[in-house]
């Protein structure tokens, strides 16, 4: 069912846990559909410095958000945003096509955090 | 890592070895057609008689009212369908429950568009239908209820007895879907007023691909496979002659070893609960008790959600199931779970381990040690559960 | 005497050991219910799929087309109700011809009752469809045409390629009964124009209880076994894992050795013929001289009766039929053998030889060694017989 | 599908063939129904001293055909008048469902060829 990356990001995920203070969470889905991604981020100069995140969600919902966390990792603010859910499937090898939303989710948890991030810093 | 503990038996089991063998010579040997006047049609004949008794013997019926299918879901479609279409001219209400098998439910569903009526009762939150609201639904034009035995969810055994006598009373068929029960608890269809009951091979150690529907004597049914004159012209088909006699050998087994495997299935189970319960917080045991399948366990780890919790078991080599497996290819949470008054959320964190004739000891100590920290593990990285922990 | 001859492999055949070893291990070893998530599940999974792509590549077909079935009658079944409620809002009127396996004929008597329109088209004196008479039959309401692809009594071979092209330029549904021809004949369904086809693994050497619809994509069609998401929605139930494994090798086995043995039986075929036109007077061969299956023969012996000629070749032992095995429960003469133009008196002196895989020289020798004293000795009990050596 | 006794029978049908200038003929069946039975009779002093039958149709058709004859045989015209087809299943040891119209038509042969009989004694 799954590629042997999603299996790697699934066992073993990286970057997960909170970030206490961070400069910028994003969370999105819901416990309805059975899908929360929440991110947090560190940026220091515009880089993001560190990120984590918690999933509540099937295997590919914890596998996107750890290899989009990977992505976006030591990347520009301008850079993370341009992270896009077909980078998310690509880098994991496929996704099966029920669970190409993960991936969606994936990208939106990034982009939330990184609004939540300027929101902040225009504050 | 190699151990392999299979807890899914509800989904499917494995065939006996006796089972098998008893089908090995109808591939090879006595490969002729039973619809064929020669010997070598003649004498599988003969044996597929003799399956449809062993049938018959185990459920209290007669051998005539035994017929095969492909498996539990056309013995679902062929009883609602046959018998609404049969019956129009009576009426075109159905009563049923919430709880149904796809192979049910979806059967309504369909008349439901062909303009029957279809009623789904609710159950309570240990997934049991009340026959007082059975009583209450039924109108003037209802001509069928259908109410599972035993559910493939949470477990839970209807009062099959009852809610039957109800439908006698008022000469509205009766029809159970008993795909999860039978093999595992007493089933005896003239004792109990059912008149049409369905079953499947492989979920009592006989093949996958054959099933039975039994339809009693004088039971007012169109077919719904048209064709040949197999099966007393009332399901087309050349009989898939090694599935219906290993069907034959695996139900008689089941009920000649019923007693003792219970017993033992049920201590196992008794333990898994127990342990499960104790070991890890935030759970709750679905289906009833008491009045459950020996084999069925079912909890909901709040949380966190099943997909994942089945990965990571499969990952240390336990096969366990979250709702049916058929219905896994859905992204929504059980129809069974929703029903019993679980949240969404709730729902999604469910998983059923089904227990079986190969299960022993050490696989519910491997279990009890496996899983608490797995789902502590997917709840550290639960965004839900933070909140909660907060919340404390 | 304990020579046995089986000559009745359109009826069934019997399972090919190398077909038989691959499905082994799916009863015992890798008995996982493929729609589970887990190894056990997954693992047979990969196995069904590969089923899919050997069936797919026998046909021309792509492995996304192939649906399993329990068999060649509910593929029928689903071809025929399958399309017509699916495209009711279009149209009514379904073509097919007189000639139908009873597994297509009855669907269409059904539809009939339901208030679909059936053309059964005629077939000229050796079974053959017309393509001017399909074309003449075609209406503004036409959704399917359904011609069968060979004849299971007759063995005729109709000009498949010509009628779905026919179907296809007015846009109309062509579906083909293949069950005859699969495994016997070069069949490719995109070259053919073919939307839909029908085929069951135990009439090439496969297991029984098994077969598969192909549905072109984007073919408009609704299921018939409603349920789970099996089949990806379209076909529920638990698939028969063991027996869409053993329809997969039988298959591939079938088209790899198919010109071989088509020319081996083929050659018997035509000696069987003709020592029986040569030894027995008074007898017709039905079907037509070259546009036939491999491995069919059938006769029409004057002045007798088939069952009395059947049972007593079946004392000798060889195995044949009268008309199709499935409507042998009928009383009728075969409705292949009147559609030709035979009279009833004719039809009920039927005998159809199919050859297979496990026939040889001697076989044919043996036979038209048995038969012609039968033959006589049945006339000379007849009071038919009598006449005509009276009136010569 | 057939008793032993049928296969009997069938297999060796007793009193196949024809009386030349019989004392009594008797058909019944057509050949559109794939059944035809014919029987002669020889009959000395009203008792039935020889009897012979023809038979087009199926394996209980002739078994049911040399059964009656061997029944009536020896008998006096009114005992063989007297012969059921409930008899014939019997002494047959039963008939499948489907075939239980071949023991009729024997009846029905047998009384067929007495009537003639008794048409030309008359005549
Ligand atoms: C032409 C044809 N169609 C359909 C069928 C039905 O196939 P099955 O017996 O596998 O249902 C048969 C054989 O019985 C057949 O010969
Ligand atoms: C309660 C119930 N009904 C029906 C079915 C369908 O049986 P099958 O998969 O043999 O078609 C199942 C199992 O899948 C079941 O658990």
């Amino acid at each position: 069912m799954y590629s042997d990356k999603v299996m790697d990001h699934f066992s073993n995920p990286r970057n997960v846990g909170e970030i206490e203070n961070a400069d910028g969470v994003g969370e999105v889905g819901n416990a309805h559909c059975g899908d929360i991604m929440k991110v947090y981020l560190k940026v220091e100069n515009d880089i993001i410095t560190d990120v984590r995140f918690k999933t509540f969600g099937c295997g590919a919902a914890i596998a996107t958000s750890s290899v989009a966390t990977e992505m976006i990792k030591g990347k520009t603010i301008d850079e993370a945003l341009k992270l896009t859910n077909k980078e998310v499937v690509e880098s994991l090898e496929g996704l099966p096509p029920a669970k190409l939303h993960c991936s969606v989710l994936a990208e939106e948890a990034v982009k939330a955090a990184i609004e939540d991030y300027k929101k902040k810093l225009g504050a | 890592m190699n151990k392999r503990v299979y807890m899914d038996h509800a989904a499917t089991t494995y065939t006996k070895t006796e089972v098998l063998q008893t089908m090995m010579p109808f591939y090879t040997e006595l490969f002729g057609n039973p619809s064929s006047v020669h010997q070598f049609g003649r004498e599988v004949k003969k044996h597929i008689d003799t399956a449809r008794e062993q049938i018959a013997k185990a459920l209290g019926a007669l051998p005539e009212e035994i017929y095969f299918t492909a498996g539990g879901s056309e013995a679902d479609n062929w009883a609602i369908k046959g018998i609404a279409y049969a019956n129009r001219k009576k009426g075109n209400h159905i009563i049923t429950t919430k709880i149904e098998h796809p192979g049910l439910l979806e059967s309504c569903k369909y008349l439901e568009k062909e303009g029957f009526e279809v009623t789904y009762l609710d159950v309570d939150e240990y997934g049991l239908v009340k026959p007082e609201d059975v009583e209450r639904a039924i109108k003037e034009n209802t001509i069928l209820i259908s109410v599972m035995y035993a559910n493939n969810e949470i477990g839970t055994i209807q009062s099959i007895a009852e809610i039957a006598g109800l439908a006698k009373e008022r000469k509205i068929y009766f029809h159970t879907d008993a795909v999860q029960a039978v093999g595992s608890i007493k089933i005896d269809v003239k004792e109990q007023n059912i008149d049409l009951l369905s079953l499947s091979a492989h979920k009592f150690y006989g093949p996958k691909g054959v099933g039975a529907l039994y339809i009693r004597k004088g039971v007012k049914i169109i077919s719904i496979l048209h064709g040949g004159h197999q099966e007393r012209g009332r399901r087309a088909g050349t009989e898939n002659v090694p599935g219906i006699i290993g069907l034959g050998k695996a139900i008689e087994i089941a009920v000649n070893t019923m007693d003792e495997n219970a017993a033992r299935i049920k201590a196992l189970r008794d333990k898994l609960i127990q342990g499960v319960m104790e070991k890890v917080p935030y759970t709750r045991l679905n289906g009833h008790p008491e009045k459950r399948l020996p084999g069925n366990t079912s909890f909901c780890f709040e949380f966190i959600e099943g997909e994942s919790l089945l990965l990571n078991l499969d990952i240390k080599g336990i096969a366990g199931s979250s709702g049916s497996a058929c219905s896994s290819g859905s992204l929504d949470p059980s129809h069974v779970l929703l029903a019993i008054g679980l949240s969404h959320e709730i729902a999604h964190g469910s998983l059923r381990l089904s227990l079986g004739d190969i299960n022993t000891q050490e696989d519910i100590d491997y279990v009890l040690e496996v899983l608490p920290p797995i789902v502590d593990r997917l709840r550290q990285m639960s965004p839900l559960y933070e909140r909660v922990k907060g919340g404390k």
